[in-house]
């Protein structure tokens, strides 16, 4: 598995005066999960929201899959296969669960039948199917972050980015939505994904990148990053070490 | 349909934007209503028939008051129909009484537009405004020491607009030197506008406009400083409560109109004089009443003529209705209001050209008629005194 | 006597009832924490204990007197205060400003200036950040905010509500510390927690929530040691 | 919903046929004027929904397509001599093109700010007919009457009639509706899942421009007279959002039915009460207010109780900012 | 040229006048998100009331604001648990409702003025009708009303109490934090309703107080209301919704606007222009002239 997937090359974001993401360069490989990981304010959502099209880099450029995609709009981009969540979860909250996913399925499925036949696929998948009729708003942060993850598989994508799906959730829920992403990266899905739970993230990634004050500082298998001093200090703690 | 009163449609504007005159114009027809009733009724050979208005509120809308005018003919089926106080409101009207061959007199719209497109059963009591216009200019000009100059102000809606055209060709005409000619969107605070044209000393300042903002007008130009040697508006300010808000301010300032409450008019049906209609205003309404009102009690006057010429009873057939409309293209009458006379071909077409337009001055806080020279009441005061010395 | 006493209240969101006769009470100086599942109630209890929304049966005793359907402002005046799930700032705000938002009550108004140097020597980077809207703050930052505002009430007991939601891990021990230390201070807390392992750690007594009902409490190390607990609430 | 979706078109096809004979049976031309001007709120009240109810922008310029398509035909009919039919077309497309072009710029603000420009613009559209020759100014036009109730009442009827079937298709059966819906939901959010809001909110606009001005055309040939502003004044926008948020936003049905009512409100009081006209202010007032307070979700929201009623959206964007991770 | 000391006096007197009509208004905005549809309603019913004080008593009309001011507060505070209650409703757009809710206001109340106060139009006397200042001196002739002088020292002193109220007390550090994030206001100690309240009665005062001036200035008549909302909200707007700070830059513009306008230009084009702006500063810059509007 060496089949390049993303190019981030040496990507910079500004706003106004302050450098939010600086001068970042990584690779992702066709079918692996990588880690990006970092303190509060690191400049993680920023680069997601690079990567996805919602913000063009200041500086450096993007490639998918061969192609130079930065600065192109985020619904050109889902169209291209990136699949994204949000950190802050918005389901539509005036419509239904499954509401929520036909839509994204439009995607693929321009008519309307098919693309609910695929929301409910999708749904099964993430262990919403009993919920699809409920008003999105209903749900409990857990099922949030479902729908979530739900409404970026319905695009059928070849890469996911996940902003901290894991947050908030208790050890339990937490451990099956690992077992879904595994279950993802399984079928052949390529993952970013940012999460603060080391216990999770330490298990699932393959590889992480740790970005902090907009740099990246390090990059690595987990256990390498895991005793690096400088991700120690900056991020770990102490009581990590 | 078999009545023993004439039952009459009222069309006007009695919410929206135009509130104010279409109130004005059911006090004229309500005022000719008590006043008939008051004697009995109309009297057709001998026999007197009560009248009864029914209303229906045209909402400053052109809309509405095309739906006021169906629902007046075939539900309520009225004989004939006291038409609106707008000229938007008259121009959705009269298709549909033509329609339905519905004889209507309006006792205000006086927008010359009406009359161009010549509505076979619509009629009017107030002259148009480019025909009252010219009188208040001349009587300007023959003012001493004679004024050269001339700004003339418009608001942008039908009426004042035309007002203001109305102006400048008289003032054209009467060679007097226009130095500005402005139309301003309605109701906005025309300072900084007067300011520009006291750079110029005019002197005459003539506005066209509506009831509020002629208190605006007269105020800016108060706070501005500056008095023309005669200021010249509409027949707005003939109103009492023009000089009501104004005060003092308002002395001395001009205005067009073709009746006051002093005017020298006799007649033989109901009121016998102009003064006679006021105080039953008065009576009525605490107010004397302006040449809206007058033109309103007109109209009434005019079908009730054209009634009795004709012997028309109450539910009218169509044959009957065609008889009235011929017969109030006949009618030349003399009333309280002055001469009512309808033109039957022109520009003018069904438009009252019985009238002599008239020059007003308010003076002393009374509408005094200053011209032309057949119906002065008082002398021009003039040139006008200064704001701040009243 | 129990400081702060809950007596079988029960809330509703429209037709659903969140909150199911829960039961339990805190006593003065102590750390309690409730734990349990996403959607288990726990918010609710804690918006219904300070009067954010109102509760359909039951009753609040806040040292021996009744606070049940006070409105919130009238709870934070008796000296009961909550640090918000999402921090909830005034974005517009500096940090300072934020603070001085705290110090808004009678009580705590007159020693606002005193307060405020001790936050800042509490959360030394706060002074570096004072005027800096609270907007532009990393989430770390964001907490200690949300934690020194409510200090600044001068408080007797604070609630959290999960304070280390989305921090990094070193954030995580930071505000662990900052509770703790609270907490030696003399400070009544209440600990709503995901953060089980370390909830357990410094709870002096622990409540479990299933499901909008109480379902179990216990001292931590009683909890910890309870294996449906382990299997629910711990995971791996 | 589900409910609406099944039944809702069996009751408005009894509707429909009986909307279609009644003129045969109903001779009074005064009943005709009234259900044709009823059937032209319907319509502008569910064209006003495609983008306010739908798409979540709330514009109060509603009532300058209308006017648009109204001078238009008035133009092309009275300066350039066109039969009404040739000219009926071009006025929703002038409607369209305007909102074509006013759109573009319009539509990246957001909530009051939107509100307010589109009125602004309707604003500017009402000066500039005030202002310039070939519309008449302030004494605005008049076309050649052809005062035949049952042709306006027909014709209103059949392009309410298209307009609410093909808006009920592309909003309630086609993915469109869902789309704009998730726009009015979450416009960052729909980005995500491949949606253009730029693009679709474009479209939204020019469907409901589009039947406005084409029923301002049939309003300025059936009434015979418009102006600056009964045409372009704030009436129809005002009108609309009363009659759409009274009925319930974001469905077809409420706003027609709040249009209805409406309406038949303000004709009954405006026919058979019209001795208390200002208390018919005061009671219009009232009712707006009060209905506001008791069903908040629109009359067919709260008869036919929708799950897919928006939520009350917490502090608006700035705890977004603050509370990245947003619990409950 | 020589009309250009005046043409700016008269736009920046005319500002004065347009700062009081939006000033409160913003600040209701800015604290209770409502759009007040009824914003011209109540400068009409202050209007009226100053009107008819003055017409009882004789007494001058600014004697009257304290008055006018306590009075109208009461009603405010009264009317704006309702209003809130609307607000914070959890069933459809409560954003929305607040705005359909004030335009009935709005509604009723336009009708209500014409049923009690009947349609004339009127005018309000008072000491400061009079007189102006005249400055001719260097070529430049100016003519500053005395009335529209007090207009703007008024609008300034409201300003001003405004800012310090915000800025200074306690009470406005209240207000600010509801205005950001009510649950967490409530949560340090701030009686959003009462606060709420008091916010609202302060600006339906002073926005009645407004209206006296407004009577004194220009005229006043049951359904004037109509054309202050129409300011009121292009201020705000121009300004940046609840911006307070940026209300008088943008009121100063637009009175500038108008009379420039009106003076150098086609006068039946002005509000052509006024709203041309407002469309064109908005496209540029969404929240408001200094962007800061929320
Ligand atoms: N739209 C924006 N405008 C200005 N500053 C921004 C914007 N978005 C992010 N920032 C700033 O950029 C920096 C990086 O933010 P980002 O959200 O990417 O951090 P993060 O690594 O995701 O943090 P966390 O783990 O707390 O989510 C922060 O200082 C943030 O305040
Ligand atoms: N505003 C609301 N309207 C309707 N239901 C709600 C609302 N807030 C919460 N609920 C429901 O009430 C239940 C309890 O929610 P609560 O927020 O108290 O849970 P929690 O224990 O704090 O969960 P988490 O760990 O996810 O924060 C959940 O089922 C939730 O969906
Ligand atoms: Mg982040
Ligand atoms: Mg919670």
């Amino acid at each position: 598995m060496s089949e390049t997937i993303l190019t981030v090359d040496s990507v910079t974001k500004c706003f106004g005066g302050l450098t939010a993401v600086d001068d970042v360069s990584f690779t992702v490989q066709k079918g692996e999960i990588v880690g990006l990981i970092g303190p509060n304010g690191a400049g993680k959502t920023t680069l997601f929201n690079v990567i996805s099209g919602y913000y063009s880099p200041t500086k450096g450029s993007v490639v998918f899959q061969g192609n130079d995609i930065s600065g192109k709009p985020p619904y050109h981009l889902a169209g291209v296969g990136i699949g994204r969540t949000f950190q802050v979860v918005k389901p539509f909250a005036g419509l239904t669960v499954l509401e929520n996913v036909v839509i994204a399925s439009f995607l693929k499925h321009p008519k309307r039948t098919d693309a609910e036949r695929h929301a409910w696929q999708v749904l099964e998948t993430t262990g919403l199917a009993d919920r699809a009729h409920v008003s999105a708003a209903g749900l409990t942060l857990a099922g949030r972050k479902r729908l979530e993850i739900s409404k970026a598989l319905a695009l059928e994508p070849a890469f996911l980015l996940l902003d901290e799906v894991v947050a908030g959730l208790n050890p339990t829920e937490a451990d099956r939505t690992v077992e879904l992403i595994m279950k993802l990266k399984g079928q052949g899905l390529t993952i970013l994904i940012v999460e603060h739970i080391m216990r999770v993230i330490m298990n699932i990634s393959d590889r992480l990148v740790v970005l902090n004050f907009g740099r990246k500082i390090a990059e690595g298998t987990p256990a390498e990053v895991c005793g690096d001093a400088q991700v120690i200090q900056a991020y770990l703690g102490e009581a990590a070490a | 349909e078999e009545r023993n009163f004439f039952k009459i449609g009222v069309i006007t504007e009695l919410s929206g934007d135009l509130v104010t005159g279409g109130n004005i114009t059911k006090r004229g027809y309500d005022l000719w209503a008590q006043e008939v009733n008051a004697k009995g009724g109309i009297d057709i050979k001998g026999k007197k028939y009560p009248v009864k208005l029914v209303y229906a509120d045209a909402q400053s809308n052109p809309a509405a008051g095309a739906a006021a005018a169906e629902r007046l003919i075939t539900q309520e089926q009225v004989d004939f129909i006291l038409g609106p106080y707008s000229s938007g409101v008259t121009l959705a009207v009269a298709p549909v009484v033509d329609k339905y061959k519905i004889p209507m007199i309006t006792g205000s719209a006086e927008s010359p537009l009406i009359w161009r497109n010549k509505f076979k059963y619509t009629f009017g009591t107030i002259p148009p405004i480019n025909f009252t216009g010219a009188t208040s200019i001349k009587t300007l000009t023959q003012l001493k020491p004679a004024p050269k100059t001339i700004a003339i102000i418009g608001s942008n809606d039908a009426f004042s607009k035309a007002t203001a055209e109305a102006y400048k060709t008289a003032a054209e005409a009467a060679k007097l030197k226009v130095l500005k000619f402005s139309i301003v969107p309605s109701g906005q605070d025309m300072t900084p506008l007067l300011s520009a044209v006291r750079s110029m000393k005019p002197d005459i300042i003539a506005f066209g406009g509506h009831d509020e903002e002629h208190v605006k007008f007269v105020k800016a130009l108060r706070q501005i400083g500056y008095t023309p040697k005669a200021l010249l508006m509409h027949c707005g300010i003939t109103d009492k409560a023009f000089t009501d808000a104004v005060g003092k301010d308002g002395e001395q300032i001009f205005g067009t109109t073709c009746w006051t409450g002093t005017a020298k008019t006799k007649s033989k049906i109901l009121w016998p004089t102009a003064a006679a209609y006021a105080a039953a205003s008065q009576k009525a309404y605490q107010n004397p009443g302006d040449y809206t009102q007058g033109g309103c009690s007109a109209a009434g006057i005019a079908f009730q003529v054209a009634l009795q010429k004709i012997g028309a009873k109450p539910g009218m057939n169509e044959e009957m209705r065609n008889k009235l409309v011929k017969a109030i293209e006949e009618v030349d009458v003399q009333t309280f209001y002055g001469r009512v006379k309808f033109a039957t071909s022109g520009e003018y077409y069904h438009a009252n050209i019985g009238l002599d337009p008239l020059t007003v001055q308010i003076q002393s806080g009374k509408i005094m008629t200053v011209g032309p020279k057949a119906s002065v009441e008082a002398a021009a005061q003039y040139p006008m005194k200064d704001w701040k010395s009243r | 006597m129990n400081l702060l006493d809950v007596q079988d209240i029960s809330v509703n969101y429209g037709d659903i009832q969140a909150l199911w006769n829960i039961s339990f009470s805190v006593n003065k100086g102590q750390l309690v924490a409730l734990i349990g599942a996403n959607g288990a109630g726990k918010t609710t209890t804690l918006k219904a204990l300070c009067g954010l929304i109102p509760t359909a049966a039951g009753s609040i005793h806040y040292q021996g007197s009744r606070i049940t359907g006070l409105p919130v402002h009238k709870v934070v005046d008796q000296g009961i205060t909550l640090v918000p799930e999402g921090r909830q700032l005034f974005p517009k705000m500096t940090v300072e400003e934020n603070l001085l938002v705290g110090a808004y009550l009678k009580r705590a108004h007159g020693k606002r200036a005193q307060t405020l140097k001790r936050i800042y020597s509490i959360f030394p980077r706060l002074e570096e950040r004072r005027t800096q809207t609270a907007e532009t703050l990393s989430g770390g930052e964001q907490q200690m905010v949300a934690i020194g505002r409510a200090l600044m009430q001068d408080p007797q007991v604070i609630m959290f509500d999960e304070p280390s939601l989305g921090l990094a891990p070193i954030m995580v021990q930071e505000v662990f510390k900052v509770i703790q230390e609270l907490h030696r201070e003399g400070l009544t807390i209440f600990l709503v927690e995901q953060n089980v392992h370390q909830t357990l750690k410094v709870a002096d007594y622990c409540y479990v929530m299933e499901n909008g009902r109480i379902v179990g409490q216990g001292t931590g190390k009683d909890l910890e040691a309870d294996q449906s607990i382990r299997e629910a609430y711990l995971g791996f | 919903m589900k409910t609406t979706n099944s039944r809702g078109p069996a009751i408005l096809g009894i509707l429909v046929a009986a909307l279609l004979i009644l003129p045969l049976v109903v001779h009074d031309t005064f009943v005709l004027r009234v259900l044709t001007e009823g059937i032209m709120w319907i319509g502008l009240a569910i064209a006003f929904d495609v983008i306010a109810g739908y798409t979540g922008y709330l514009n109060f310029g509603h009532g300058a397509f209308f006017g648009i398509g109204a001078y238009t035909i008035a133009i092309l009919m009275m300066q350039a001599n066109l039969p009404f039919w040739a000219a009926l077309p071009a006025g929703g497309l002038a409607a369209g093109v305007v909102a074509l072009i006013a759109g573009i710029p319009t539509l990246r603000l957001k909530g009051a700010y939107f509100a307010i420009a589109t009125w602004a613009l309707s604003r500017a559209i009402q000066q500039l007919a005030l202002n310039v020759e070939f519309t008449g100014g302030p004494d605005g036009m008049r076309l050649n009457a052809f005062l035949n109730p049952q042709f306006f009442y027909y014709l209103m009827l059949i392009t309410v009639g298209l307009t609410f079937l093909i808006l009920w298709y592309l909003l309630e059966r086609a993915p469109f509706g869902l789309k704009l819906k998730a726009i009015r939901e979450d416009e960052e959010g729909a980005k995500a899942l491949g949606l253009n809001p730029t693009k679709l909110k474009m479209q939204a606009f020019i469907l409901s421009a589009l039947p406005t001005g084409i029923l301002g055309g049939i309003y300025a040939y059936w009434i015979t007279f418009i102006d600056p502003s009964s045409t372009l004044g704030d009436l129809v926008s005002d009108q609309a959002v009363v009659m759409v948020v009274f009925g319930g936003m974001g469905t077809l049905f409420g706003p027609a039915l709040g249009a209805l009512l409406i309406f038949a409100f303000k004709t009954i009081f405006w026919a058979y009460l019209s001795d208390f006209q200002l208390l018919y202010l005061i009671i219009l007032g009232a009712l707006i207010a009060v209905s506001v307070i008791f069903i908040p979700n629109g009359l067919w929201g709260t008869l036919f109780k929708r799950k897919a009623a928006p939520p009350r959206r917490e502090e608006p964007a700035l705890t977004a900012v603050v509370a990245p991770e947003e619990g409950n | 040229m020589e009309l250009l000391p005046q043409a700016l006096t008269d736009g920046i007197l005319l500002g004065g006048i347009y700062i009081t009509i939006a000033i409160a208004f913003s600040l209701t905005y800015g604290v209770m998100h409502v759009i007040d549809f009824a914003v011209g309603e109540w400068i009409m019913f202050g209007a009226f009331t100053g009107f008819y004080l003055n017409k009882w008593t004789g007494l001058d009309p600014f004697i009257f604001l304290p008055v006018i001011f306590v009075l109208y507060f009461g009603i405010g505070y009264l009317i704006q648990p309702v209003i809130h209650r609307v607000l914070s409703g959890t069933k459809g757009n409560p954003f929305l409702m607040g705005l359909v809710f004030t335009f009935g206001l709005a509604i009723m109340f336009r009708g209500l003025a014409l049923t009690v106060f009947g349609f004339y139009s009127n005018s309000i006397p008072s000491m400061f009708s009079e007189g102006s200042f005249n400055i001719d001196q260097f070529g430049i002739t100016v003519t500053i009303p005395a009335v529209r002088l007090v207009g703007l020292c008024y609008a300034l002193a409201i300003t001003g109490f405004l800012h310090y109220l915000l800025k200074k007390t306690n009470f406005g550090l209240g207000v600010r934090a509801l205005a950001q994030h009510k649950d967490a206001a409530g949560l340090m100690g701030v009686n959003s309703k009462r606060t709420g309240s008091f916010v609202y009665g302060i600006y339906v005062g002073i926005s009645a107080m407004t209206g006296v001036l407004m009577g004194c200035i220009l005229s006043i008549g049951a359904q004037m209301g109509n054309e202050y909302t129409i300011f009121a909200f292009f201020v705000v707007v121009l300004a940046g919704m609840g911006y307070l700070a940026g209300v008088p830059w943008a009121a100063l513009l637009l009175g500038l606007v108008q009379s420039i306008f009106m003076i150098y230009f086609n006068p039946s084009h002005t509000l052509l222009a006024v709203f041309a702006i407002l469309y064109v500063i908005l496209l540029i810059s969404p929240r408001g002239l200094f962007g800061k509007g929320v």
